[in-house]
């Protein structure tokens, strides 16, 4: 308990170095996590929805890959999964207080996720001028529903991503200040895990 | 003055009354120690001078015996309703030899489909009729139940009976009427904003005074079922 | 501090097992498998990523067992709902 | 995504901070609890009017409405609410008073009033984040109320929007409405997520050295189970509410039969949260009641522990019993069964804690205070309300009362004679600390007495007219024979609604006049233990001049020894004679 004296004068969740609190995870980061359990049940309700319409009922699907491009996809999963990678050096960054490093990986982070969101306004430009539509049938509706609102997740994890940059360039994680990035890198690896998911059950199945 | 159940006119109206009779006098039980308890502490334990609060944090025993109580009558609740329950809206406990009818719902209006003279559904001698229910006294029915637009929700208060119809569903519902007479239905699930005056009836004959009306039809059936196949609903108006 | 107790896992190889993941994914669909073959394996290996991301990414396997049970926490729940939505359509 | 707000130093004694950020945009946790409650008074106050609306036509059915000349044409032509405006005032009722009545009143003002304060801490976990749940609470408020005012008139498919009645304005002819209706929940949600999360993080990662978890007050645990209850059930609807919003928008067909869709997913969706929801607003009321009552019969809460496992267990349960809202739905009658059982579980803690309350008062000393009064008013209300569930349980008698004014009395028994009274106790037990006034005990009772007999007077008779068969959110009960002559039974309704809503005057002008010329409270008028008791009132910002220390759990009245009845929770208990603790 003595820790609560710490987190006493830091109530602001700005991240100072001892603000663990009874169950010894930093302030910041259990708010992260309870943030991510809600957007777990978000997710819950979109993609459930979609395995209730597709499986539940008798409801006409068409073969996805007839309709999606699956190679560029596949790519385009493994751009996000590498920028996962460069989001967790750049912590591991942040816990050496390599800010060299740490202004590197975050970069090349930012330059991951905003490739991501490119490929895939690409994609749907695409499949529109294919005729594939929200208004489409279950399929289209799902679809865009789905991949949209991870994708809009991407998208505010990488405005938010750009905003840590020009922190870390100012020095604002030197001297083992790396919670702030451990909370975002939470949130950056938690959109790349749903898109696993998303992949493998919109794209694949 | 009715001021509480319409008389029943089901098979199945008497057990849904008894459940409920039963119901009722339990909790009206509960209910009324419970609050005689309340009101009891309330007088004999209000502040007065010379006498203090004991501190009591609990007691084990007590907690346990009521919670026991309430979970063994809960659950007894809970098994004497559901064979009932099966029996009204399991389709696969209902009468193999029922008549079935077909009843669509669409804004504010009950669309029955009758087999014909025949007893089928679904070939030529079929005939419609609105917002009307037309059944024999103690033959079981089955009524069909989809919706056109939004959904509804059959109620026939004097039958106990209550059925949502959902658009792309098909919903069965049996019925067995046991009393002759004309009973009003409604609806009973929010369905637009002329939700108020979805109001039908049925009218439940002797099987002679059925035939007589089966014969009527004859003549007005053609004429009553394209006036209410594809009429467009008035959309949105009350 | 809490996460530098532990060693730090090997990203990198973590990275190369979820390339492979991918790679393994694709090819499962396009060889041809008997249908429900090849949805068992899709989803197994969906949350084979999934759970390498959230144990070595997130750094679930390094936290207090407390944590875990918070993020835990919805999945039985969304488990609950599909199922019992899905169950309810077949209806009477 | 990174929280990081300025630090708010604890130990201010001067607050030098300006206006806008002391008043207006501020960040402390008291300020916006006290912005909570006026916002969700004014949303009370609407919901309360359009019940008025509501009982009018109810009672007096086709009549001119008194004032209703002065509403335009459309609405209610020469003074009769059309069938349109009824279904609205329906719609708007319920959505007014469950989302921007009474769950900010337990949540934004009690969770964000309470916590902070009664677990030592100086502020919430993340007080910017906090800021921002009120301040999108404004926007969502606007866009609902705005959606009475747009053309084609608010939402009418009832504050559970089933599709597609809602997602399909040909069906009602409502477009913008419902769409500014799906818009504000979204945002509501966002609002509520981010006060969930600060309530949960808070509670777990702040509190004070000594208050462990079986030493929070049954309140805090209320409230932060109800913030559990909330971040697993709010995104549910919002992603429900996003694709009806499609349906509307973008032509997607989510809940349209024409593709495929199921009208019956939204329901499944919308009760997956609206199940839990009854419980985010009925636990914290279950826990300021029982702070109150403890602190009224002088005794500590009857079975602490299991207070708190009775909580649990609810929370967890909330969310398998969904299907009960469905029964005769169309659902799989066997699901239907299931959900049958777990309902009917679901009604064993509730009576635990209704039985332990009891066992509080046993042997007391009760002190009759308007908060205690309105404590014990939702004790009594809320066994009925529990009993009549019970009804609705059983699923062959819920296929008779289902869809009638039977649901409607219950609703309101556990809404307002349950969560309302404990707002109401609520409010007039911490309003000492929130603004430094006592507010009149006379009036207080005086309100207590009128609102607790016709609030019985309006809703009790219900019972009788579902009963009787009569169904909810019709327009017209007289269109139908067997309901005629239930008629008077309206008419006796519609005049004691007209005066439960008169009555709520008194207690406008208690608070209006409190806050006027008041009497100057003591810093712990009511003798009780917990935590805010300890600092001034009104707190200064930061709230406690030291961190405090915690010695025991928060019911520590009349224990034998001590030179007071009651040991606040800062300092140690008494050197107790052996057997004790």
């Amino acid at each position: 308990m003595t820790a609560h004296a710490a987190t006493h004068g830091m109530a602001g969740g700005a991240g100072g170095e001892h603000a663990q609190g009874a169950v010894g995870v930093h302030t910041q980061k259990l708010g992260m996590w309870v943030f991510l359990v809600s957007e777990v049940m978000f997710f819950t309700a979109l993609i459930g929805s979609y395995i209730i319409l597709r499986w539940g009922t008798n409801a006409e699907w068409p073969e996805p890959r007839t309709v999606l491009a699956i190679p560029i996809t596949a790519a385009n999963t493994f751009i996000l999964i590498c920028s996962s990678v460069s989001m967790v050096k750049a912590y591991a960054a942040a816990v050496r207080d390599d800010q060299p490093g740490l202004k590197k990986w975050l970069l090349l982070t930012v330059l991951g996720g905003a490739t991501f969101v490119s490929v895939q306004a690409f994609e749907y430009h695409h499949l529109v001028e294919k005729g594939f539509l929200p208004s489409s049938g279950l399929f289209g509706a799902s679809f865009y529903t789905m991949t949209g609102f991870h994708g809009f997740h991407v998208t505010c994890g990488v405005l938010s991503m750009i905003w840590v940059t020009i922190r870390a360039f100012r020095g604002k994680y030197a001297g083992g200040r790396f919670h702030g990035i451990e909370t975002i890198g939470l949130y950056w690896h938690f959109v790349d895990l749903v898109w696993i998911i998303l992949f493998t059950i919109v794209y694949l199945i | 003055m009715h001021w509480w159940f319409p008389g029943n006119a089901s098979s199945v109206g008497g057990k849904v009354d008894s459940l409920f009779y039963v119901i009722l006098y339990i909790t009206g039980a509960v209910f009324v120690l419970v609050e005689a308890t309340l009101l009891v502490f309330l007088v004999r334990y209000r502040r007065k001078s010379g006498r203090t609060a004991e501190h009591v944090e609990g007691s084990t025993r007590a907690e346990i015996i009521w919670t026991a109580i309430p979970a063994v009558i809960l659950v007894t609740l809970a098994l004497v309703s559901q064979p009932l329950w099966s029996k009204i809206k399991d389709s696969d406990t209902y009468p193999r030899n029922a008549v079935h009818v077909g009843l669509e719902a669409k804004q504010f209006e009950w669309h029955f489909t009758y087999p014909g003279p025949d007893g089928k559904l679904g070939d030529d001698d079929d005939f419609m009729k609105k917002d009307t229910l037309h059944l024999v006294v103690d033959r079981d029915y089955v009524l069909e139940m989809t919706a056109r637009d939004v959904v509804h929700s059959l109620f026939i208060p004097a039958f106990r009976l209550k059925q949502d119809l959902v658009p792309g569903m098909d919903i069965r519902m049996w019925i067995k009427p046991t009393r002759t007479g004309t009973f009003e239905m409604a609806c009973s699930e929010l369905c637009g904003l002329g939700h108020y005056r979805m109001r039908g009836v049925v009218v439940v004959h002797t099987p002679q005074d059925y035939a007589a009306w089966l014969v009527s039809q004859g003549a007005a059936s053609a004429a009553d079922s394209a006036a209410a196949g594809l009429t467009p609903s008035g959309k949105g108006a009350p | 501090m809490e996460a530098t107790e532990h060693k730090a896992p090997n990203y990198i190889a973590v990275w190369a097992a979820l390339a492979v993941l991918t790679v393994v994914e694709v090819a499962v669909v396009y060889l041809h498998l008997p249908r429900r073959l090849m949805v068992i394996s899709l989803v197994f290996l969906a949350l084979w990523k999934a759970m390498l991301v959230a144990l070595y990414f997130m750094h679930l396997r390094f936290e207090p067992k407390r944590l875990l049970y918070v993020v835990l926490a919805p999945l039985p729940l969304a488990v609950i709902l599909v199922v019992g939505v899905m169950h309810g359509f077949r209806g009477p | 995504m990174t929280a990081a707000g300025t630090a708010v130093p604890a130990h201010t004694h001067v607050d030098d901070r300006p206006f806008i950020r002391k008043y207006v945009f501020s960040t402390d946790h008291k300020i916006i609890g006290i912005q909570f409650l006026f916002l969700s008074l004014f949303f009370l106050l609407v919901g309360g009017l359009l019940a008025m609306g509501i009982r009018w036509q109810l009672g007096f059915p086709g009549q001119a409405m008194p004032l209703g000349g002065w509403l335009p044409e459309g609405v209610a032509p020469g003074g009769v609410v059309s069938p349109k405006t009824y279904i609205g005032l329906v719609t708007m009722h319920g959505t007014f008073m469950i989302f921007f009545a009474v769950m900010p009143l337990l949540v934004g003002v009690f969770a964000n009033y309470l916590i902070p304060l009664k677990i030592g801490a100086p502020d919430m976990a993340f007080p910017r984040l906090n800021m921002w749940s009120f301040w999108l609470m404004i926007p969502s408020g606007l866009l609902m109320t705005a959606s009475l005012f747009v053309l084609g008139g608010s939402s009418v498919a009832g504050w559970t929007v089933y599709a597609p009645l809602s997602n399909t304005p040909d069906y009602t002819g409502v477009h913008l409405g419902q769409q500014l209706w799906c818009l504000s929940i979204v945002i509501f949600g966002l609002s509520s997520l981010l006060g969930s999360v600060n309530y949960i993080t808070t509670v777990i990662n702040l509190r004070a050295p000594g208050m462990t978890w079986f030493r929070l007050p049954l309140s805090v645990w209320a409230l932060f189970i109800t913030a559990v209850l909330a971040i697993l059930a709010v995104p549910v609807l919002a992603g429900a509410v996003i694709m009806l919003f499609f349906d509307q928008t973008i032509g997607t067909h989510f809940y349209l039969p024409a593709s495929g869709g199921q009208p019956l997913m939204w329901q499944h969706l919308f009760w997956f949260f609206g199940h839990p929801e009854v419980y985010i607003l009925i636990l914290p009321a279950m826990g300021i009641v029982s702070d109150i009552i403890a602190n009224g019969a002088r005794k500590p809460i009857f079975g602490y522990v299991s207070m708190v496992w009775a909580m649990i267990g609810i929370a967890f349960l909330g969310f398998i019993v969904w299907g009960h809202h469905m029964f005769q739905s169309g659902m799989n009658p066997t699901l239907a069964s299931a959900f049958m059982v777990s309902t009917i579980v679901i009604a064993v803690p509730s009576a635990i804690k209704v039985f332990n309350w009891l066992g509080t008062l046993w042997r007391g000393s009760i002190h009759f205070t308007t908060p205690m009064l309105n404590a014990l008013a939702f004790v009594s209300m809320f066994i009925i309300g529990g009993l009549s569930g019970i009804f609705m349980a059983s699923t062959p008698v819920d296929m008779y009362i289902h869809g009638t004014y039977f649901i409607v009395a219950h609703i309101h028994y556990v809404l307002f004679g349950g969560s309302l009274f404990a707002i109401y106790a609520g409010i007039y037990f911490w309003f000492p600390k929130m603004f430094g006034k006592q507010l009149d005990e006379r009036l207080g009772k005086v309100h207590f007495a009128l609102t607790f007999v016709f609030y019985n007077l309006t809703f009790f008779p219900m019972h009788i007219l579902g009963l009787g068969g009569e169904m909810r959110r019709i327009y017209d009960p007289t269109v139908y024979d067997y309901l005629k002559p239930m008629q008077p039974i309206n008419v006796f309704i519609t005049v004691s609604a007209f005066l439960l809503f008169a009555s709520q005057i008194v207690m406008a002008w208690n608070i209006v006049r409190t806050l006027a010329r008041g009497k100057k409270a003591d810093v712990n008028p009511w003798h009780d233990c917990g935590l805010e008791w300890t600092v001034p009132s009104p707190p200064p910002h930061g709230n406690f001049e030291t961190t405090p220390t915690v010695y025991h759990g928060p019911y520590e009245f009349s224990v034998p020894g001590a030179p007071a009845d009651y040991v606040p929770v800062n300092q140690p208990l008494p050197a107790v004679p052996e057997g004790r603790r």
